[in-house]
């Protein structure tokens, strides 16, 4: 019995402080300095990021987000100087740039003119002279379909989503600014020129569409559900979703219908109360070179068109396909630009897709 | 009641246990197995054996990380809660205190409270005081919760026998602090250790609260989270069946050497 | 007999004050910082210190909030419910069926699942029950259905997620207190002539309600501030309070609405905690 | 040594409402065993809890070997308790156990081991040190409570009801076990029981508390034979009590009316006046039974309702044929053919009846 309990305190002693001494040596990546970065998922891949942190003998910690709000929420419940580089949706810059977030960028330094024109976005992501952010990334909400299941040509008409043709086959991305988008598209309306009036008709569309949806869902939910079956349609969907699983499930289609669609587009750019502005720049410039943009469009979470047209040499032409690299010219001009509430349109459109989710 | 019924009622029984047994374990089958599989789905159907989604989560840096940052709150937060509640205990169980009904109401009240709360409540309060978010942000709410469960396991525990033991050791010459070593936490080890047990289980699991306070030192719990909401492969299989597989192990042997001892005991 | 303290008086208040301290600056500050802060508004991106109960009222204006507490409650019971009818034969068979040997491990066994991730748990299920997951394959290739069931992404699959994990919470809580009874209960109800079903009637279940009733209102508790399993399972076509609240810190870092949201919450749950007082000791549970 | 173990001078204490002490005194002379007696509620735990130090009286004092202890914590006392749980400690051996007190005194760890060995032997428990509390039987665990608390070698050892969760048959043995190792020891004993037969095998002094006061205080024999109050007569063994008042009191002798006649009686110790209402304390063995001659008073004569067989002897209750409300006890032979129904003589020697004072 006694040297049953020793040799018990003994095992347990031996875990625990092998154990402690394994946590102690995991955070194995001791560099020297550490880079905080605020970012969509797609920046989280070790392959694009490994690189960078290997070359300048940095840490780069990711927090990822899924919409403006969130990070503009993060950024609140934070103190200044946590957060040195930014990712953000490229119509949402005006109102960091208002709320004081960012810092300029030496725009001599970046390579501004490889960026596809549509991409270049003086409007939001200058002022004043002084740029704010750059693009890093696009592509677009629409409409993501199984081929084999739904009839492409229905896909065209996006009116098709709140008939009831595809009842109880559809899901819906849950991210209430593309989809709003989409539906004024669908509605015939600009994204750009949104009020508050445009909202009760999107709400009716929008309940229309809930009652033909399965589920809404955030990212892996929706591919989850239009991957394994569960759904045949969803709405929001496009390249950033069947792109990366083309090699799995070649059946997996995404249009744009004649309506036109959303754009979205990424943008990234270094906080101001940053301290390592030098370093928080030197990521920036990274992620828009050419390597930088080609592993930025094929990283794990989802793939995208690269803002840099130059990117395209660095790409496979497997992986050009399934980012549709050639129909971009035709592409960009049937979409339009997310919508870009101000503060008030913005917590209207959250109460309406609150009600959108209960209803 | 005639052999038949007998045996009629235990085929039920057995075929109900039966069922229970396959809804509790049919997740977890599920997740295993298509740990394994050889493809980008983890839906039917399987398509070959293959440990490369065991290779990709052992190759992810941030999700050792996190897992190593589950292990430090576990075992830092559960031996504070450990620390904490058993002192509280000792002085409510031991001695003269005004309103200890009131005392002991206050430590358990955390028991009744969601988790979401009481994570927003902290989240907010850190926020006004300007405490950064992080693992320690997480490691106090996780003592939060495991404060009132460690309280009340080791505080059941103090009975008048117990006291008596006490009693006896400081007439053999104790003094109090030798009393507390020698005497009352070796002799309650079976509850001090269920307390911990149940509290590293708590907080290796805890999600909410984590996922409000850190910001880079993630927990396990909310790495997943994030791996979940970027992209569906059997990598997520992997990391749950791992540690699902380490858990598993620690728990059965636990039963059979610990638990067992403590029951001859 | 012996007057305890009188004695040894080397300060008492060190033993529990450190507890004390913990719970009244990590538990309760936070919780008036939250009341404090539930009758401030979000205007804009500014939160200011209006001292109204516009965040209160919004509750009952706005239909979404109030049904996201119907759909809360109206889960939670189910679960609750569901989850205590399961688990209390599960319990019986454990406890009176398995030889006494076995016993242990059979509950271990029961709970093992409990060492799963939680979230990965709640994911794991949305898998068995997809359309071509496990179940729909499985009852489809035995040709007992011709479509495949509509069941993740559901009241039912958040339902499911949750009485899998209450189920396992409560046969442990259960068979704690089945085994506890003493046997001569039963054989003296036996000896006055109670047959199986009146004793179990009579005497099993009055005695095991208290336990029942612990395990009941720890099921309420936690099953109505979870998060994580309507989320994945319920494919967001209704929401509960919990996720109410998340949209409200996440997506838009309203604290003052999340605040009173999260108050309100904590409200149901001191009433439902006072129907099941009756019952419970938590302190000596 | 002084020749005073203990001395309790007035002490006084009180649980809110409830008095568990009232203005007790009392000396343990050294080297001497003394049982504490008296029914739950009597004090006689509380009293023990004073002279051990676990409790603080509100009035009076406590010398130990003449010094006052009254504030001093048990560690700091030369006494140790024996536990009616025994206390002993569940995660440590019997060797362990029993060495604690030496460790807490900075005993080296040969010396202590060495010390419990020997305890062990003194209490019959040899080659047990390696053993927990739990591979004891109840016994055994007794023994190892009693050379734990002699290991220190206390100058008085105190014993709460220590052999109260034995068995009859065990508790007679380890009656006598004590007192013989109290007699190897010398140690100053003082023992806390509820039961009268123990007291009286083991004690050289029994000390018969009631509602927090002492009631009797002697030898077992004087206490059995002349007890000094009535509930000490009916707490110590069986009795029979007859109401009586004193006529009148000359030189040595009383002449006592009572509803069986009058009794003309020795003082027997008593201290009873002219006038006083007395109670007359009868044991079984004392009654005459049959031929009341010689120098036996008559009692009249009583019907036997029952008989109890208490192995050596019968014990007959009676029910006296003029007085109701005297229901003598009476032993009676092993064998006989006295049956329930029959109708025999009581009488009692002057020299057995204890006279005692009508406190009711």
């Amino acid at each position: 019995m006694n040297t049953a309990i020793k040799r018990l305190k003994l095992t347990g002693a031996v875990a625990l402080s092998s154990l402690l001494a394994g946590v102690a040596a995991m955070p194995a990546a001791n560099a020297t300095e550490e880079l905080n970065a605020l970012v969509w998922c797609d920046h989280t891949d070790p392959a694009l990021i490994e690189p960078f942190e290997k070359k300048f003998d940095v840490k780069v910690n990711l927090k990822e987000y899924e919409g403006t709000g969130s990070a503009l929420a993060i950024v609140e419940q934070s103190q200044p100087g946590d957060w040195d580089v930014f990712v953000i949706d490229g119509v949402d810059v005006p109102r960091a740039i208002d709320a004081d977030l960012l810092a300029p960028l030496p725009a001599d330094e970046l390579p501004l003119d490889d960026i596809f024109p549509e991409l270049r976005l003086e409007s939001s992501l200058m002022r004043d002279g002084k740029l704010y952010a750059v693009s890093e990334k696009f592509g677009y909400n629409t409409v993501s379909f199984n081929k084999t299941k739904v009839d492409a040509a229905d896909m065209k008409d996006m009116t098709v989503l709140w008939s009831d043709a595809y009842k109880g086959r559809i899901a819906v991305y849950d991210y209430y600014l593309p989809v709003i988008g989409m539906v004024a598209v669908g509605l015939g309306k600009k994204t750009s020129e949104l009020t508050a009036d445009d909202l009760p008709e999107i709400k009716e569309t929008l309940f229309k569409i809930k009652d033909n949806a399965k589920l809404v869902g955030e990212v892996v939910s929706s591919q989850t559900a239009i991957a394994t079956g569960e759904v045949d349609i969803l709405v929001g969907g496009g390249e950033w979703v069947t792109a990366g699983l083309s090699a799995d499930k070649p059946e997996l289609d995404w249009i744009l219908p004649d309506q036109g669609g959303v754009r979205w587009s990424q943008s990234i750019g270094v906080f101001k109360d940053s301290k390592r502005k030098e370093l928080a720049t030197e990521f920036v410039k990274y992620i828009v070179s050419p390597e930088g943009q080609a592993r930025l469009a094929t990283s794990s979470c989802y793939w995208a068109m690269p803002a840099n047209a130059k990117a395209g040499a660095e790409l496979t032409d497997q992986q050009k396909a399934a980012l549709r690299w050639d129909d971009q010219e035709a592409y960009l001009k049937n979409a339009q630009m997310y919508p870009a509430p101000d503060a008030e349109l913005d917590a209207a459109m959250q109460d309406l897709w609150t009600e959108f989710l209960q209803h | 009641m005639t052999m038949r019924g007998t045996s009629w009622r235990t085929a039920a029984s057995a075929l109900y246990a039966v069922l229970v047994y396959g809804f509790i374990f049919l997740p977890v089958v599920v997740l295993v197995l298509f740990s394994f599989q050889d493809g980008r789905f983890p839906i039917p159907p399987f398509e070959g054996f293959s440990l490369r989604w065991y290779e990709a989560v052992l190759a992810d840096s941030r999700l050792m990380e996190a897992l190593a940052n589950s292990i430090v709150v576990a075992v830092g937060s559960s031996l504070v809660a450990v620390l904490l509640g058993f002192l509280a205990a000792y002085g409510l169980a031991r001695f003269a205190l005004p309103a200890k009904g009131v005392q002991r109401a206050l430590l358990t009240a955390p028991l009744t409270v969601s988790y979401l709360i009481i994570g927003m409540g902290l989240l907010i309060t850190f926020n006004f005081i300007g405490f950064p978010k992080s693992l320690l942000a997480a490691g106090i709410g996780h003592v939060v919760i495991n404060l009132p469960l460690c309280f009340a396991i080791i505080y059941s525990q103090m009975g008048d026998h117990q006291a008596n033991i006490e009693k006896a050791a400081r007439d053999l010459g104790a003094s109090e602090w030798q009393v507390i070593t020698l005497v009352t936490a070796p002799m309650l080890w079976p509850a001090l250790f269920a307390a911990f047990f149940l509290s590293m289980t708590f907080s290796w699991d805890e999600f909410i609260i984590s996922f409000l306070l850190t910001r880079f030192d993630v927990t396990l719990p909310v790495e997943i989270w994030s791996l979940l909401r970027s992209g569906l492969n059997p990598k997520t299989n992997a990391v749950g069946s791992l540690v699902f597989g380490i858990s598993a192990v620690l728990v059965v042997v636990l039963e059979l050497v610990v638990l067992r001892k403590g029951r001859r005991a | 007999m012996a007057a305890r303290g009188q004695r040894f008086d080397l300060g008492p208040w060190g033993f529990v004050a450190p507890a004390l301290l913990w719970t009244a600056a990590f538990f309760v500050a936070p919780f008036v910082v939250m009341a404090v802060v539930s009758l401030w508004e979000r205007i804009g991106t500014d939160l200011v210190a209006s001292w109204s109960f516009a965040n209160y009222l919004k509750f009952f204006e706005r239909g979404h909030f109030l049904e996201a507490m119907l759909n809360s409650l109206e889960v939670t019971v189910i679960v609750t419910v569901t989850s205590i009818l399961l688990a209390y034969p599960f319990a019986w068979i454990i406890a009176e069926k398995v030889p006494p040997r076995l016993q242990r491990m059979a509950l271990v066994l029961a709970i093992l699942p409990f060492w799963t991730s939680y979230v990965v748990r709640s994911y794991s299920w949305l898998l068995v029950l997809a359309n071509n997951g496990i179940i729909n394959e499985t009852l489809l290739s035995i040709g007992l259905i011709a479509e495949p069931l509509d069941l993740a992404n559901s009241r039912t699959a958040t339902v499911i997620g949750f009485v899998h994990f209450f189920v396992m919470l409560l046969t442990l809580t259960i068979y704690a207190n089945l085994v506890q009874l003493s046997p001569n209960y039963r054989k003296a109800a036996a000896d006055l002539g109670a047959g199986p079903l009146s004793t179990f009637w009579f005497v099993v279940l009055p005695l095991t309600l208290p336990g029942i009733m612990v395990g009941a209102f720890l099921t309420f508790v936690l099953c109505i501030g979870d998060y994580i399993t309507p989320q994945v399972l319920g494919g967001n076509n209704e929401l509960l309070m919990p996720q109410v609240i998340m949209l409200q810190i996440g997506r838009r870092a309203d604290f003052p609405t999340a605040s009173a949201l999260a108050i309100l919450l904590m409200i149901v749950v001191t009433i439902a905690y006072l129907g099941f007082a009756r019952w419970i000791r938590l302190e000596r549970a | 040594m002084s020749a005073t173990a203990v001395d309790v001078k007035n002490v006084t204490h009180r649980y809110e409402a409830f008095t568990a002490l009232a203005d007790v005194s009392l000396t343990v002379p050294t080297g001497s065993y003394t049982v504490f007696l008296g029914p739950s509620g009597s004090g006689k735990t509380t009293l023990l809890s004073v002279i051990g130090g676990f409790l603080v009286p509100q009035a009076g004092s406590v010398l130990i070997n003449g010094a006052d202890m009254t504030a001093v914590p048990p560690a700091k006392r030369p006494t140790t308790t024996v536990f009616q749980d025994y206390a002993l400690f569940p995660h440590m051996t019997i060797g362990a156990n029993v060495a604690f007190g030496l460790r807490m005194r900075g005993i080296g760890s040969k010396e202590r081991m060495r010390r419990a060995h020997e305890m062990l032997e003194l209490v019959g428990l040899k080659g047990s040190e390696a053993k927990r509390p739990h591979e004891l039987s109840g016994g055994q665990r007794q023994r190892v409570a009693l050379a734990r608390a002699l290991a220190v070698e206390p100058s008085v050892l105190l014993l709460d009801e220590p052999l109260g969760a034995l068995d009859l048959k065990l508790r007679r043995q380890m009656q006598a076990e004590l007192k013989a190792i109290q007699r190897e020891v010398g140690t100053s004993f003082v023992h806390v029981t509820h039961d009268q037969e123990e007291a009286m095998a083991i004690g050289d002094t029994i000390v018969v508390m009631s509602h927090g006061r002492i009631e009797d205080m002697g030898t077992p024999e004087r206490v059995y034979l002349k007890p000094a109050t009535l509930f000490a007569a009916g707490f110590m063994g069986q009795s029979s009590f007859l109401k009586g008042k004193v006529r009148w009191r000359t030189g040595g002798r009383l002449d006592i009316e009572t509803p069986v006649g009058r009794l003309p009686l020795p003082l027997n110790g008593s201290g009873a006046d002219t006038g006083d209402d007395v109670v007359l304390s009868i044991r079984p063995e004392h009654f005459v039974v049959g031929a009341v001659e010689g120098a036996a008073l008559s009692l009249g004569s009583a019907t036997v309702e029952d008989m109890t067989f208490a192995g050596a002897h019968h014990l007959a209750v009676m029910r006296h044929e003029t007085v109701d409300s005297f229901r003598p006890m009476v032993q009676m032979p092993q064998t006989g053919e006295t049956t329930p129904g029959t109708t025999v003589a009581l009488g009692v020697l002057p020299e057995d009846v204890v006279i005692l004072k009508d406190d009711s």
